[in-house]
């Protein structure tokens, strides 16, 4: 491995969380955003073909090592680590309509359910799933929820626009639903 | 098991998560045509499935089964024949059962996509070792929604809402002329000083003042200052000790 | 690497603490300890030889994997540089109590928050988010704070209008106290 690829393994070994790839180049200051590509691509490698029981992956704006799901069953039953609660159904819907309507306040969250939002909005805001991000002009200038990078990272995936597009889904809205 | 907020968040509250999907389960069931609801069918289908799963007591079910009964009366008014601008009463619902139906599409997306994170464990060992704090250099981050956070734990702490209004706290005259009756029985006689200490809050001192005021006029005590902004002396008056 | 040696190494990366000989020959009841004990050997021969980042190490508590130590002084330098200031979570709630309460002074803040703030104050004031309004009438005619354009200006909004009134925030944040 070459020394970068040393580095930044060190790095993103000693982080549980993911690191921006600013936050990587920045270990070495000698070094070009190429050269921090090409050695991530490399220690990705060297954990696929080595046959490691880590992987590497890109997620919510940054990298992280994760453990391979095949060793997930062995490891909580030996309680060395256990997962995290399973989401419901309702909070999913919210964080749906969260990460398509973006900005968007409780009463439309709301609206779309079809029933009352306010505790689970109160639980994924806890969690850091979703955020106040301002609030609306307008008539009683409400609050405005996003969702955050730990959304991103709660699903592994690297941006927003990796989810399928509104007009990708099955069920296409009709053009009046925009009203 | 029942934990308020928190179980909704974790399992599911019951078979549905909404009066939008009982209905969506019961359209499908039932293989209708969401462009085409017999609406009166579904309403009474409705009615039944929320008393039997014990959600008739659930406001956002009872709105939903409003509205459909709503909805059946429209479906009944006579039209006329030929009419062109006819607005179907199914309309809006069925804009929000396919509205809905996206939100379950990008459901099944997100579930995905958590549960294979779910398989897959971060780094759990965590030696301490970058505890140093930032260099005072560095550019400050500050985000709305840290500042709201912030709010948020502010209000956690304060128990109830307005426990912090400033309230002007009520003078207690009768307690302060008890303490001025104690100090005079001990000693003749006292000085403002002895009644109030250079702590003693605002409302401590007129409370004080105040009590003075009342026993001088009483005939209680007698109040001597020699000059002007010299200290004030109190004195017992022996009268006063047999009324 | 052979699936024990890769099972091994997804634990010590996903365990919170050192894991023992006889935790790790728990994690497959199939194999001998005569076996964990090669496949630790494996992985610490495949950390050594193929030059990584990290290393197994044998301490009192049991089996870890550590960033090896020449690495940490760049990291922690990198970790430094990338990290700009944040407030601490005191020093935001005295920011958010004098933003929602301005002029206020400094008992009152302290009454609400419960504890000494003097420190705290004068580091917002160093850093120019605060600044001190005038003087209330009455005992000791205290300083009263209030926010700065700089505070303004970190938060990207116009005018102090446009945060959320904090009942208003207390529904969209909390909605499980209206029950």
């Amino acid at each position: 491995m070459s020394p970068l690829a040393k580095l930044l393994e060190a790095a993103l070994f000693a982080s549980s969380a993911p690191i921006s790839r600013e936050s990587l180049a920045a270990l070495d200051s000698d070094v070009t955003d190429d050269e921090v590509a090409g050695a991530l691509t490399e220690l990705r490698t060297q954990y696929d073909e080595s046959g490691h029981g880590v992987e590497l992956i890109e997620t919510g704006g940054g990298w992280q090592i994760l453990t391979r799901a095949e060793f997930t069953d062995a490891i909580e039953r030996a309680q060395l680590a256990s997962r995290p609660a399973r989401l419901s159904a309702a909070a999913l819907e919210t964080l749906a309509i969260i990460a398509y309507r973006q900005p968007i306040g409780r009463a439309e969250v709301e609206e779309i359910r079809g029933v009352n939002c306010g505790a689970i909005l109160k639980s994924l805001h806890e969690r850091a799933l979703i955020e106040v991000t301002g609030r609306a002009e307008g008539m009683g200038r409400p609050l405005m929820y996003g969702t955050t990078p730990a959304f991103l990272e709660q699903l592994a995936i690297r941006h927003l626009d990796e989810l399928p597009r509104a007009d990708e889904l099955a069920v296409a809205l009709r053009p009046a639903a925009e009203a | 098991m029942d934990r308020l907020g928190e179980s909704a968040f974790l399992v599911q509250v019951g078979e549905f998560s909404g009066p939008l999907d009982l209905l969506l389960t019961l359209i499908r069931d039932e293989q209708i045509d969401i462009y085409d609801i017999p609406v009166a069918r579904i309403a009474e289908q409705f009615l039944i499935r929320i008393k039997t799963l014990g959600l008739d007591d659930a406001a956002d079910y009872l709105e939903m089964a409003a509205r459909l009964i709503r909805i059946k009366a429209q479906m009944l008014l006579p039209r006329r024949e030929g009419e062109e601008g006819w607005d179907d009463p199914r309309a809006e619902l069925v804009r929000r059962l396919l509205e809905y139906q996206q939100v379950r599409e990008v459901v099944d997306v997100l579930d995905r996509l958590s549960e294979d994170r779910r398989g897959k464990f971060a780094r759990g060992y965590m030696p301490q070792q970058f505890t140093s704090p930032a260099p005072a250099a560095a550019p400050l981050a500050l985000s709305l929604p840290e500042l709201f956070a912030a709010v948020d734990r502010v209000l956690r702490l304060a128990k109830k809402p307005t426990i912090h209004d400033v309230v002007p706290r009520a003078l207690d005259v009768e307690g302060a002329i008890a303490i001025v009756r104690d100090i005079l029985a001990l000693r003749q006689s006292c000085r403002w000083r002895d009644l109030v200490s250079s702590g003693s809050q605002p409302w401590e001192i007129l409370s004080v003042l105040l009590a003075l005021l009342e026993m001088a006029k009483r005939g209680e005590v007698k109040l001597r200052q020699d000059r002007a902004f010299t200290e004030v002396e109190i004195n017992g008056e022996p009268a006063s000790e047999a009324a």
